[in-house]
């Protein structure tokens, strides 16, 4: 019996490759209202997120980091789908995303293209690399003090 | 040359398939397997001598204390140290180091006094002195790396000077897997009269060693990555060296006598034992000694360095893959990083697993020398006794894959 | 009641001759014996799982850290615990300790503040006091015991005041088998401001505990004592305690962001764990709790309650022999310490081992109650769930037979 | 198949017990040259011994302690075959006791009734309570300096 070859279209989903070599929203905002970043323990990834805030909304956001295809993959989709969104909108996005993710449960309606991120869901140790960028706008989602003027040290 | 398919047969774990393939392990630096030998000594000890030691006079407790000292003196012999008594039995090498920053360090470092280091230390190596640095108000020296990934001597030369208290440096490194020259870094140290601390951790597994003619004054290792079970380490000091110094943690089986307010402490080594040691791990790592010394620890470093080679040759074949670290096998151990172009570390190990191969990705503990290399992280493929060159071939045909299904996004997105 | 002679098969070291006769094994509080189901669950770690836990990607790496935090969340549950998060594996009781001596101690504590505890602690709640008081110029408080063998409770209360910081008391006395009030001393503490550890070393393997109920800040226990493999300690704190401490141990794991000069920590309980852990024993540490859970910790308390009632009966029924600490069981656990008239407990315990009974003696590392109870050692018999009355019985013949010897000598002697 | 009973004949030999009823040159000494303590780690026996040498001789000798009856009776039968003899035949006398209880040798003839603790070698615990005084007395045998003038604190 032929052993089957591993099947990794499924996790390395097209469009989430795409959003590596072609990350959006890559790099700073002018005026953030809260600068935030994230590392993940286990492996070292990194997502520094800028993000400017204004009546309960996500006016504008932009990220930058380092790490594997997950994690920057999706912190780049992340901006796409929370950028013009409101704040309470967002955290139901993140949810949903977090359920699909950590519990196995079907992508809900409202994950949109996020739903690429479902095979992630086989690889237990690749879910904190998927969700690192969501934690790291938790922050934001419930309401934390703004980023302190002058530049990031 | 070793007889690996006999020895692959002591090893039970290996015989496993993962995900549908047989598993290739290749993260022996993270931690090696365990022959039956020494799995069999903990079922054996558990079955038939489980007592606490040292202060019994049953019939058990009197075979279990024989038989975790006896452990002390085989440690001993294997590393070449005069004296059971010089051998401490810790947690692992973290432990042991910490024991000499705290039992050694706050006694005898002053505020402007230095601590020489490197930049490929790996953290257990670095954080104690970080906060013994703070403790004191000593100050750290890191000496760089060379291009080739080997330890920049000549800044090591100038760095060492009257102030330099302790040079503390990894015997072998878990990235580069250079070896480092001890026994010249310790002639240097000794001649500033500082003390020299040497990072056995992946050295003591695959080098045959003898601390006396390394003429260090501390080596620091652990089982786990020597066949030996999880939770034991060694500290041995040179002779004279732990009656000189405070203990370290304070509890049951170190004292002496014991006052309200003020005790004595008993004899090394036991001043450093507090408490119930972890004897049954120590007993199996008996097993594990012997193991390695029926296969002769010279033996051990010829099979490495043979596989090392094959492997930095294997891994070369892909284009544009970056091994790091010293490319003959001569000056280095079984350790061996490397970067594939375009595919980070994590989604290459995500991708091997899945061909059944077991390789770490990560900073590996070893931050200030993924700076110095200017990584994020690395690949780590690390070697010992019982892999093949098969498993090499098998570690490469998944890089393969990994490149190609990072090229294909490539390739699709250059498209659009 | 306990269904003992099925637990007993359990344990494969308790079917053993020793000098001739079955092995009684009555030295539990120094460490006690593995059920099958511990044993296989180090076999099947060691031939399945193997692998360094939380930073590997590979599958053996994935199962194995699952497996390791598995048993956080089952401490967690078993002392009643909020979160796995509090729990932290050390090597043992003693290391618990230090590390909150060391990480909590060494920040808080200041000239002339007092660590209050008793004159019943074990070395390792002694020990690691006096280095800090010497470290800090805090000073140690003792609290006595009454005739009885009980805290003297007016006394600690008269104590404890303003310059209190912590209190440190243990739980079920090693030698006495005393249960302290650790609830209501949690109260007195508290008000005043201080924080309270609880040196569990003997409570946890014989009462059902739940750290929130009792009210304490600090919860320290050994795996060795309760089934588990040596090697493994817990320290358990309250919330948001181990966040404000200071990291102990450096090295890898417990690191955050490494630079030069400083780092950043892990978040907890990882801050607390260096190095590589004992993998193996805290998972079977799983089993252990597993096998305690299903036999339910109310009814291994009953069975010792009865057990050690019976045992103070039989023994006092020797002539001149002295039961120390309570002779109510309702009011101790199972260690029950005597000492024989004219007989030194080194040689009563010579004795009853070539009966095959092992018991211990000496002065069970609390040299402070050996001299308040004006012995130079005692004996001790210390039970646990596999014990049955016909083991004190031949613990009582063997004791006879004790008394014999050295009374010819007396007869044999008089007449001289 | 009876059981035989443990025969302790051999390890408490008579006369070992009596001389932990009945200890010889327990006490003091007015004038000792040399105050030696010793403590056995493994069960917190004490053997205190106090000596005055002269002319590489033991003049006099006294213990004093707090131990097991093989300690006690090893430091009261050392008293009395030590008073009298010169250094170096008490040196070969430790020799010689710590063959026959460590070794297992036959006893050398010039132990005497120090034989009598034969029976403790087949007990290895037991070994370092019966070398503990002698033990005690080696900084002696091997030339310490004398004790310090005023009490013992
Ligand atoms: C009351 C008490 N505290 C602390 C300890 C120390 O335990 P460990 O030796 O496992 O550190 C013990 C065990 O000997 C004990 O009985
Ligand atoms: C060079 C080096 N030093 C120290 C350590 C730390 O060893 P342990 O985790 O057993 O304390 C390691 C292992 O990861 C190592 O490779």
């Amino acid at each position: 019996m032929p052993i089957p070859e591993p099947q990794f279209d499924d996790l390395y989903r097209e469009l989430l490759l795409d959003h590596m070599r072609h990350p959006r929203n890559r790099g700073a905002l002018e005026n953030p209202t809260h600068r935030l970043d994230g590392v993940n323990p286990v492996c070292g990834d990194e997502v520094h997120i800028e993000v400017a805030v204004g009546d309960s909304e996500v006016r504008d956001i932009a990220f930058s980091g380092l790490g594997c295809s997950i994690s920057q993959s999706s912190a780049s989709m992340l901006t796409e789908n929370v950028k013009g969104k409101k704040l309470q909108d967002i955290a139901r996005l993140r949810d949903h995303f977090q359920a699909m993710l950590v519990d196995g449960a079907d992508p809900a309606p409202d994950l949109g293209d996020l739903e690429a991120f479902q095979g992630v869901a086989r690889f237990p140790v690749r879910v904190k690399c998927a969700m690192l960028p969501w934690k790291v706008l938790d922050e934001v989602i419930e309401g934390a003090a703004p980023a302190p003027q002058g530049d990031r040290q | 040359m070793l007889d690996v398919e006999r020895i692959r047969e002591d090893f039970p774990i290996l015989h496993q398939q993962v995900n549908g393939r047989p598993l290739v392990y290749l993260d022996n630096a993270a931690t090696t397997q365990k022959p039956r030998q020494v799995i069999d000594a903990l079922v054996r000890y558990y079955e038939t001598d489980n007592a606490n030691i040292h202060r019994g006079i049953h019939a058990l407790a009197v075979r279990a204390t024989e038989q975790y000292e006896g452990v002390r003196a085989k440690v001993a012999a294997h590393i070449g140290a005069a004296n059971p008594s010089d051998v401490v039995f810790t947690r692992n090498t973290t432990e042991s180091i910490n024991l000499v920053a705290r039992a050694w360090g706050d006694a005898n470092l002053r505020p402007g006094d230095e601590v020489v280091l490197s930049i490929m230390e790996h953290h257990s190596n670095i954080i104690p002195w970080q906060q013994l640095a703070k403790r004191t108000g000593a100050v750290l020296r890191y000496v760089d790396i060379t291009g080739e990934g080997e330890l920049a001597i000549d800044q090591l030369r100038a760095i060492i000077g009257p102030r330099t208290k302790l040079v503390t440096i990894v015997h072998m490194s878990n990235v580069l897997g250079t070896i480092n020259p001890v026994g010249d870094i310790a002639e240097m140290a000794h001649a500033a009269g500082a003390l020299v601390l040497v990072d056995g951790a992946q050295s003591a597994p695959h080098l045959p060693i003898d601390v006396r003619s390394l003429g260090c004054d501390f080596f620091a290792f652990s089982a786990h990555k020597m066949l030996g079970p999880t939770g034991v380490g060694v500290l041995w000091a040179r002779p004279g060296l732990l009656e000189s110094m405070d203990p370290f943690l304070g509890g049951g089986e170190m004292i002496s006598i014991v006052r309200p307010e003020e005790s004595t402490w008993a004899e090394v080594p036991h001043k450093f034992e507090a408490g119930t040691p972890n004897i049954a791990d120590v007993i199996a790592f008996g097993a594990a000694l012997d193991y390695l010394g029926g296969i002769g620890m010279a033996n051990v470093r010829r099979h490495e360095e043979h596989l090392a080679g094959y492997a930095i040759d294997a891994l070369r074949s892909i284009e544009g893959l970056k091994v790091h670290g010293p490319l003959d096998p001569e000056r280095r151990g079984g350790a061996v990083s490397f970067s594939v172009p375009g595919v980070h570390p994590h989604d290459v190990s995500t991708i091997v697993d899945s061909y059944g191969v077991a390789i770490r990705a990560g900073h590996h503990c070893a931050q200030l020398l993924m700076r110095r290399l200017q990584v994020p992280a690395t690949n780590r493929a690390s070697l010992y006794i019982y892999n093949r060159e098969q498993e090499i071939d098998a570690l490469v045909e998944a890089l393969h894959e990994a490149t190609r299904i990072f090229a294909r996004a490539d390739s699709r997105t250059a498209v659009r």
